[in-house]
């Protein structure tokens, strides 16, 4: 029997289908478990703002994570959460800091500065971040093993199609949405 | 296996022979695969350029080689735009010589670059201001313009023809070849001319930067001109050169002379717009930037004998013994009278690169020399090397010269 | 939409830096400054001065006069030329004139490395990295965290200190205010230089230092002949000084 | 039923496969990750290790103790400023000082012991350190051939008293180097003041003309920069007020290319040149009268010496036009206070008739308490200082005599060369460095004790000896020092006590002595402000602004009561003779990078780069170590 | 480079300057796909054979190109344009319908049979009563190519084209190809000794315009002799036959070695 040339297509295709889309992208990629099970939510019902542990300072850099000097500052004894426990066991008590992974890093030559979007352009913090202050666990952190630069920045669809404001921070992203404001700039403004 | 790649009719060397001759040639391209190794693995470091001297021997080879290589756009020009049918005795040779000379400068640049991976951002983000973007983007196509042209020689190679097919798509290729050679003429002429405008743009180097015709400066035109003259006198040389090697008669003197006739008009051409273009530039370039167009030339031994050699020793002298029917008549003079005029291009690229870098440009500034490094010579050579290994490859099993097996049998 | 067309106005910032040959002792405090704030790698051991990397060079300018006066010395950053002839000759835009700033800047990563603009510049302010810049073991530690290193067979060159710039912004944004302080932009070599020898400042402020240097008699741009429009200004009391390096120079070698 | 599988289904099969590919993110998303890839540079990715702050210090690299306001990402200093208006360098800050904080992660530095036996250099741990170098102090004594001597690059300081301790507790040399550059002019003019030695400084900016007999003014000589900047500024000033510098020197160095004249004399000729420009001064009676009738002593006797040397002798000696000798003094005349300095730290040494011609010189020209104030020390501990061996100058360091060497950590070749060392050692003579640094001084000890890089510890700072003024910094650590770094102090200790010996704790008394004065102003760099001493409560208090990186300045001290010889008993015909001597050969000079030579450590790779990368610097000798070296 | 780029410039330079490339880029992958996809056509088409026949008839040297009505004086000096085909020649129909049927003429050394049709690249036809035909080599070619010749014949099923290859044959260092007189499919392969070396199945009713017979075989077979004696003397420099004789029976024997290839490809019209 032959077989009819739709088939003998679709069998080349079927798999390399299933490969491209299924397999690829756990190839590509590699998941780092986070140090500690951080709760952003329980802090954030705590009633503490994102600015209290991630701040603008006054001289315009943005202190990105805080210092386990500051997490000390509620959680200097063992006992409440087994996360607690192993960060005041590991870190607090040490003196070291904790080695986040931090989703939204970006290149070595890229500059983002948080103050002109923050003070000056008035953006929430979930526009770019999106609502990471609601998880109750970090999320894994998945590392191109190209690039060795976090998925956050492609965005986690693997086609960037219909993904969210705050998916993605690539260049165009960045781009998109100056050239969107008028707020055109020169590749040194964003580059080192 | 060997006897039956040969074209039928022709007389080659014996298989040992020939592979004995490709020895020392593969050696030398050997030699120069490591020295690019090196460049790779190592990093530019392996030259003796430098932060002065930025461009060295391989951008001169560049030019040096694309002009020389011009034979093949402007014989295809020439065959099938203006239809001088007697140039087909040279055309696939020609062919082979411009592949010959455009890979090499594209394989030579891609060594020069200090990211060659990142040679495709040129595409992605071009300056299309930039000469360098217009040399990339014509070299690239037309590099695989003359790999389409390339290949009807390959497929009518005595065995590949008997490929079903084969011979089918070299005589569809064949009548469209007019095409390519049309779009190859297109090609060439702009990046001849923006590798000419390489040098002329700087607005920096006095010595270097002309006055615009259009949106182009003067040595855009005198490179692409200065390639036309030179091409078909490279063609008639190395036809020449084939025919002394091989001890064979491949075309008919006829062809020598049309080549030559044609040759000599263009550079005679050539060589009155360049004494125009000097006279020109040796009256502006002091006005405007304050330097004595003698002062480029107070530093041996880059001295005034460079711009005679140029524009009379090697200019107007060959294209006025190409131009006389006497001189045609005798082989001898005729393939010295070419010689001549590729060496006035070779001279002038080579002004244009060398001098070009070498003069001091601010006031405390001196003057400075530049050798080459064992790898770049070496890098340098590998292209000769791999030229002649493909033109023999090609002699061999292709059939260049139409002409060559009734030549033959003509006795 | 990009422009590549430099914009006819003038710029809100033209950023210049006035060198005093008087004061230039030639201590090299400026080259060094540059290096360790610009993350520029220790020598290669076969460097020389004509393969290094170097965005602050000293060049030593030849007596004033045969009996000898005294010798200039001239410090030679990126010119930041206002028609610059590199930023049109790189093939991929590598390089860019910020009409905000009026900076040329580069940028490494895009750069193929084809050392086009090295030929097109005159004043030999470009540096291409022949070696892989390599810090000796701990020493990375010591690297500046606000420029990141550049790899090697590209093309680098002095920015003004942009970094600071971009910092200076930040602080500004941070205060609710839009425009800088001066203050908080000043390049590394002019931060160094012990014999305060270069001012640096924001030339489309009249008022500024810059501004009232850069336009008396006694200052002058290197090869302005070429039309070049550097941002980089020489002043020397010396008439000689001035007329000698003002010139297009090709000497006789 | 049997399925047959023709190539035309393998092809279709294949371009369904490519097709499937093709609507699959791999091509589009592996081009984009392999363009972020060809970006990626292979090289460090320098991070902020914590929040930016600055921080203040002083460099210890030199002994003009600049000011540092380093840039630190956390504790890390990623970059150094001068500090505008401090005491000691008043903004300036050299090549040297920009680099401080590369050192501790210098390729040379050791951070632990390390012994050379057998020409094999090996690392040792602490207790075999302490037990060779408790073995060597007990051998010294026995023989009077093989005694300790201890050479200290800094003295005063609290630690220059342990050695001086220890140098009496082993009966042997507590030995100091010679003074650098203009100290030495300032050292032979301070000799002659008859109202006991004097203790002069150099301020520039009281000076018109600066006469320098190779000494480098423009490029070096105390605060970086400073004569240059004043120089400079003085240029856009009426003629009349303008600061000339006249270089006098047998080759056209650095300095004196910079220099607005350049006099080029015939090597070893300059006390005739200095006697040469006596001689105009006193005929053509152009020397400042008043100050040699009530300051000075034995005018007649010099005047004739003088009259000996007349432009035209000198001419005939030095190769200086007469006609430029007498412009020159007759230039020198006319703009007083004028001022004159001679030596290089990098080169020769003048003589000392040349130095006591200079000396005239300063006196006819009047520059004494002008240009060249009076200064006082900085305050000290006192108590005990009698018991102590007293300094031994270097040159007095007798030959094959010492049979255990002790370097501290600030000796520098420059001024301390290791072929005049290496004679005064005895065979199998231990040489101990606390140098951190495999380099210099450090490479040729035979037992390499090193001690904290600079910046890692806190020290003890005094300006140069020839700033107008005394201050002192007890200098606060930047850098954290390597774990386990065995302090070279603590095992000197520990060694001393093995042997047998005895050692007065180590003190921390200074900031208690200057409180103790209250003389002088205190400078806090973070408040850019000057506070009198008297009005700081406390010895904390004082500690704590020393720990923000301030400096303590002197008052100017009075003038004191006395006059200067002109010429001292029996030195006419010395000076006579050297002047009318065959001239000496050219010294072999090193155009070095400023103060290398005088700094004890090796210079910042950055440094070496510029050296190897730029025109503007020969090589100096420990950059050239490096380079053959890497 | 592409629009939607972030980093695209819209200037009329860039536009200009990419419209071309872009222009340039389509017209050479455009021609190329051309040539491609009308040579899978042709070949599809079957027009494979008459393709190569062209192209080689192309190289043939000037000699072998003799029109058949110059090889028997009625068009002297006449040039073939159509590479041998001529049921579409004009000229040939004109000629044809004027003459005379052809009386069978005897050529001196050489067998012309009267009852085979002859084709220039020396292959014989004969149409046998069952419908098929047998194909040969003609007498010149036989001792042309000599008794030692391995023949390489088609299996049977296999398909000829007229023009195209029939077989190929090796003697010593020469290989050549015998062109088909005929277009159909081999039903049976024979040998030297059978009389045949194929037996064709025709498509169709046989078309023999193109073929040569009686008086022109004769005229040909003189030509080709004549023909031979310059590729012969081409080798050598001194002509061939100066007797102008008979040839000897085994041809192959009187040619050197390293001549044969270039005289069979000559002779049997490959080039």
């Amino acid at each position: 029997m032959k077989l009819p040339a739709p088939v003998s297509f679709a069998v080349g295709l079927v798999p390399a289908l299933a490969a491209g889309w299924l397999l690829f992208p756990r190839l590509l990629y590699r998941t780092e478990a986070q140090p500690l099970a951080f709760n952003h939510k329980a802090h954030a019902e705590g009633g503490m703002a994102c600015t209290d542990c991630h701040a603008v300072a006054e001289n315009g850099r943005f202190a990105g994570l805080p210092s386990t000097e500051s997490c000390a500052g509620c959680h200097a004894e063992k006992g409440e959460s087994k996360t607690i426990n192993a960060l005041v066991a590991s870190y607090v008590e040490p003196g070291r800091e904790v080695p986040w992974l931090v989703h939204a890093r970006q290149p070595d030559n890229v500059y983002f500065p948080h103050a002109p979007h923050v003070t000056t352009g008035k953006l929430a913090c979930t526009r770019c971040h999106g609502p990471e202050g609601e998880s109750t666990t970090p999320r894994a952190y998945q590392v191109n093993r190209l690039s060795g630069y976090s998925r956050d920045l492609w965005g986690p669809s693997m086609t960037r199609a219909g993904r969210k404001e705050w998916q993605g921070m690539k260049m165009s992203d960045c781009i998109h949405c100056h050239r969107a404001g008028g707020r055109e700039s020169a590749c040194l403004d964003c580059h080192k | 296996m060997d006897d039956t790649l040969i074209g039928r009719g022709l007389r080659r060397t014996t298989l040992p022979r020939f592979l004995l001759w490709l020895v020392p040639w593969a050696a030398l391209l050997a030699l120069g695969v490591y020295a690019v190794y090196l460049c790779f693995a190592v990093g530019l470091n392996q030259t003796n350029m430098d932060n002065r001297f930025a461009f060295g021997l391989w951008i001169y080879l560049d030019l040096t080689v694309i002009a020389l290589g011009a034979g093949a756009f402007f014989t295809g020009f020439l065959l099938y735009i203006l239809k001088k049918k007697e140039l087909k005795a040279v055309i696939n040779s020609a062919v082979v010589i411009g592949f010959i000379c455009y890979s090499g400068a594209v394989g030579i640049l891609m060594v020069d670059v200090g990211q060659p991976l990142r040679a495709w951002f040129t595409f992605w983000h071009p300056n299309v201001h930039s000469m360098l973007t217009e040399v990339t983007f014509c070299l690239t196509l037309y590099l695989s313009v003359l790999a389409i042209e390339y290949a009807p020689l390959v497929l009518k190679n005595r065995r590949v023809k008997e490929v079903p097919g084969a011979l089918v798509l070299e005589h569809q290729l064949h009548k469209v070849m007019v095409v390519f050679a049309g779009i190859g003429t297109l090609l060439s002429f702009f990046h001849q001319g923006s590798l000419g405008g390489l040098y002329g743009v700087l607005r920096g180097n006095p010595f270097a930067f002309r006055t615009h015709i259009g949106i182009w400066p003067t040595t855009f035109f005198l490179f692409i001109l200065s390639a036309a003259a030179v091409g078909p006198s490279f063609v008639l040389l190395t036809t020449w050169l084939v025919g002394k090697v091989s001890k064979k008669r491949l075309v008919s003197p006829e062809v020598f002379q049309t080549l030559a006739k044609i040759s000599g008009s263009l550079l005679l051409v050539y060589v009155v717009l360049k004494g125009i273009d000097s006279l020109i530039w040796i009256n502006t370039a002091s006005a405007k930037t304050g330097v004595q167009v003698s002062s480029f030339y107070a530093h041996p031994p880059f001295g005034t004998w460079v711009l005679f050699a140029e524009v009379v020793l090697l200019g107007l002298v060959p294209a006025a013994l190409l131009l006389s029917r006497r001189v045609r008549a005798r082989t001898g003079l005729l393939v010295l009278a070419a010689t001549m005029a590729c060496a006035g291009v070779v001279l002038n690229r080579y002004v244009m690169t060398i001098q070009t870098l070498a003069l001091p440009s601010l006031p405390f500034d001196s003057f400075l020399s530049y050798s080459p490094s064992w790898q770049e010579t070496a890098a340098f050579l590998a292209v000769l090397g791999y030229g002649v290994l493909l033109y023999s490859i090609s002699f061999r099993w292709l059939n260049l010269f139409p002409e060559e097996r009734e030549l033959a049998t003509k006795g | 939409m990009h422009t590549t067309k430099h914009s006819s106005t003038l710029p809100a910032h033209r950023y210049t830096l006035v060198v005093d040959l008087d004061r230039c002792t030639g201590c090299g405090a400026c080259g060094t400054a540059c290096a360790v704030e610009n993350n520029i790698p220790p020598a290669n051991e076969k460097a020389t001065e004509r393969t290094g990397t170097v965005w602050m060079r000293v060049l030593e300018a030849p007596a004033s006069s045969a009996a000898g006066g005294p010798t200039t010395f001239v410090p030679i950053p990126c010119q930041q030329c206002d028609n610059p002839p590199c930023v049109d000759v790189c093939p991929q835009r590598a390089i860019e004139y910020d009409p905000r700033t009026g900076i040329v800047g580069q940028i490494p990563v895009r750069c193929l490395g084809c050392r086009y603009c090295m030929v097109a510049c005159p004043y030999h302010t470009r540096s291409f990295n022949w070696w892989s810049p390599e810090w000796p073991a701990g020493m990375e530690s010591t690297l500046n965290p606000d420029v990141s290193v550049r790899t090697r067979g590209v093309v680098e060159k002095c920015n003004f200190c942009v970094q600071r710039l971009q910092a200076a912004r930040a602080k500004a944004s941070a205060a609710g205010q839009k425009e800088i302080d001066p203050a908080d932009y000043v390049p590394a070599c002019v931060e160094a230089c012990p014999s305060r020898a270069l001012y640096f400042g924001d030339a489309a402020d009249e008022k500024s230092e810059v501004a009232v240097l850069s336009k008396d008699g006694e200052s002058f741009r290197l090869l302005a002949a070429l039309g070049t429009g550097p941002k980089v200004f020489y002043r020397s009391s010396d008439p000689v000084v001035r007329e000698r390096l003002s010139r297009t120079g090709v000497t006789r070698g | 039923m049997k399925l047959e599988l023709s190539r035309r289904d393998l092809f279709l099969a294949g371009g369904g496969a490519v097709a499937g590919i093709a609507l699959s993110p791999v091509p589009w998303k592996l081009l984009d990750d392999l363009a972020i890839w060809t970006q990626q540079p292979s090289t460090p990715t320098p991070r902020p290790a914590g929040p930016l702050a600055f921080r203040h210090t002083s460099c210890s690299l030199c002994p003009a103790s600049c000011g540092l306001k380093a840039r630190c990402f956390g504790a890390q200093p990623v970059g150094f400023s001068a500090v505008p208006g401090h005491p000691a360098s008043d903004g300036g800050l050299c090549p040297l000082g920009l680099t401080a904080h590369h050192l501790a992660k210098h390729p040379f530095r050791a951070t632990l012991p390390e012994r050379v036996s057998g020409g094999k250099r090996e690392r040792i741990d602490r207790a075999a350190a302490v037990a060779t170098l408790s073995a060597a102090l007990a051998a010294c004594g026995k023989n009077p051939k093989r005694i300790f001597a201890v050479v200290d690059g800094r003295p005063g300081r609290s630690l220059s008293r342990t050695w001086r301790a220890l140098a009496t507790a082993t009966g042997g040399l507590y030995v100091t180097p010679p003074a650098a550059g203009a100290s030495r002019s300032l050292e032979a003019l301070g000799k002659r003041f008859d109202g006991g030695s004097l203790a002069l400084g150099v301020d520039f900016s009281k000076a018109r003309r600066v006469v320098s007999f190779g000494t480098p003014v423009l490029t070096d000589a105390g605060t970086p920069g400073l004569l240059a900047r004043l120089r400079a500024e003085s240029r856009r000033r009426p003629a009349a007020e303008r600061i000339e510098v006249i270089q006098v020197e047998a080759t056209r160095s650095r300095g004196a290319a910079l220099a607005d004249r350049f006099v080029p004399i015939a090597p070893g000729t300059e006390a005739a040149f200095a006697l040469g420009l006596a001689h105009v001064l006193l005929d053509e009676k152009l020397a400042d009268a008043a100050f040699l009738a009530a300051r000075t002593s034995g005018l007649d006797e010099f005047a004739s010496l003088a009259a000996r040397f007349a432009p035209a002798l000198v001419e005939q000696k030095t190769g200086v036009p007469a006609g430029v000798v007498t412009a020159l003094a007759r230039d020198l005349a006319a703009s007083l206070p004028a001022l004159v300095l001679g030596g290089d730290p990098a080169s020769a040494p003048l003589s000392a008739e040349a130095e006591a011609a200079i000396a005239s010189l300063n006196l006819l020209l009047g520059a004494p308490f002008g240009p060249l104030p009076v200064r006082a020390d900085a305050p000290r501990e006192a108590d005990g200082d009698a018991k102590l061996a007293s300094a031994t100058p270097f040159d007095a360091l007798p030959d094959g005599s010492v049979g255990l060497l002790l370097l501290d950590a600030t000796v520098a070749e420059g001024l301390v060369p290791w072929e005049r060392l290496k004679r005064a050692l005895s065979d199998g003579a231990l040489v101990v460095s606390l140098s951190p640094f495999r380099a210099g001084l450090g490479e040729k000890a035979t037992l390499l004790l090193p001690g904290p890089a600079p910046l890692e510890a806190m020290l003890e700072l005094e300006g140069p000896s020839d700033a107008p003024l005394s201050t002192l910094a007890l200098a606060p650590a930047l850098l954290l020092p390597p774990k386990d770094l065995p302090l070279p102090e603590e095992i000197v200790r520990e060694a001393t006590a093995a042997a047998g010996l005895s050692l007065p704790a180590p003190s921390s008394g200074r900031a208690a002595a200057l409180l103790a004065s209250k003389r002088g102003r205190i400078y806090d760099p973070s408040a850019a402000s000057f506070e009198p001493l008297a009005g700081i409560a406390s010895v904390d208090a004082l500690a704590e602004l020393f720990a923000r990186g301030a400096c303590w300045i002197d008052d100017a001290a009075p003038e004191p009561k006395g006059r200067f010889a002109l010429l001292r008993e029996g030195e006419a015909p010395r000076l006579l003779e050297a002047a009318l001597g065959a001239p000496s050969a050219l010294p072999a000079r090193l155009t070095t990078l400023p103060r290398e030579s005088v700094s004890a450590a090796p210079p910042s790779l950055l440094l070496t780069k510029l050296t190897r990368e730029t025109t503007l610097f020969t090589p100096p000798a420990a950059a050239n170590a490096s380079a053959a070296r890497a | 480079m592409l629009p939607g780029n972030t980093d695209f410039i819209v200037d009329p330079a860039h536009l200009i300057f990419l419209g071309v490339f872009a222009l340039v880029l389509v017209t050479v992958v455009g021609t190329l796909a051309y040539a491609i996809v009308s040579a899978r056509r042709a070949v599809a088409r079957g027009q494979a054979a008459s393709i190569l026949w062209h192209e080689e008839f192309e190289e043939l040297p000037a000699s072998a190109k003799a029109c058949r009505h110059d090889l028997t004086g009625e068009t002297p000096g006449r040039r073939c344009e159509r590479a041998f085909d001529c049921k579409g020649c004009e000229t040939h129909a004109r000629l044809v319908a004027e003459a005379k049927p052809l009386p069978s003429i005897d050529a001196g050394g050489f067998f012309v049979l009267a009852d085979r049709l002859y084709h220039r690249g020396h292959a014989w036809l004969k149409q046998e009563e069952d419908g098929t035909v047998t194909l040969g080599l003609d007498d010149l070619a036989t001792r042309l190519v000599g008794k030692s010749a391995a023949l390489d014949l088609p299996a049977v099923g296999e398909r000829l084209a007229e023009n195209g290859p029939a077989f190929r044959l090796k003697a010593g260092k020469a290989r050549v190809r015998v062109v088909s007189p005929v277009t159909g499919e081999v039903v049976e392969t024979g040998s030297q000794g059978m009389g045949f070396l194929l037996r064709v199945k025709p498509d169709g009713p046989l078309d023999t315009r193109a073929l040569l017979s009686g008086r022109e075989a004769a005229a040909f077979f003189g030509r080709e002799r004549d023909r031979l004696q310059l590729v012969l003397s081409a080798a050598h420099g001194v002509p061939a036959l100066a007797d102008g004789g008979d040839l000897v029976g085994d041809l192959s024997s009187a040619i050197p070695a390293e001549d044969r290839d270039r005289v069979l490809g000559e002779m049997l019209l490959e080039a």
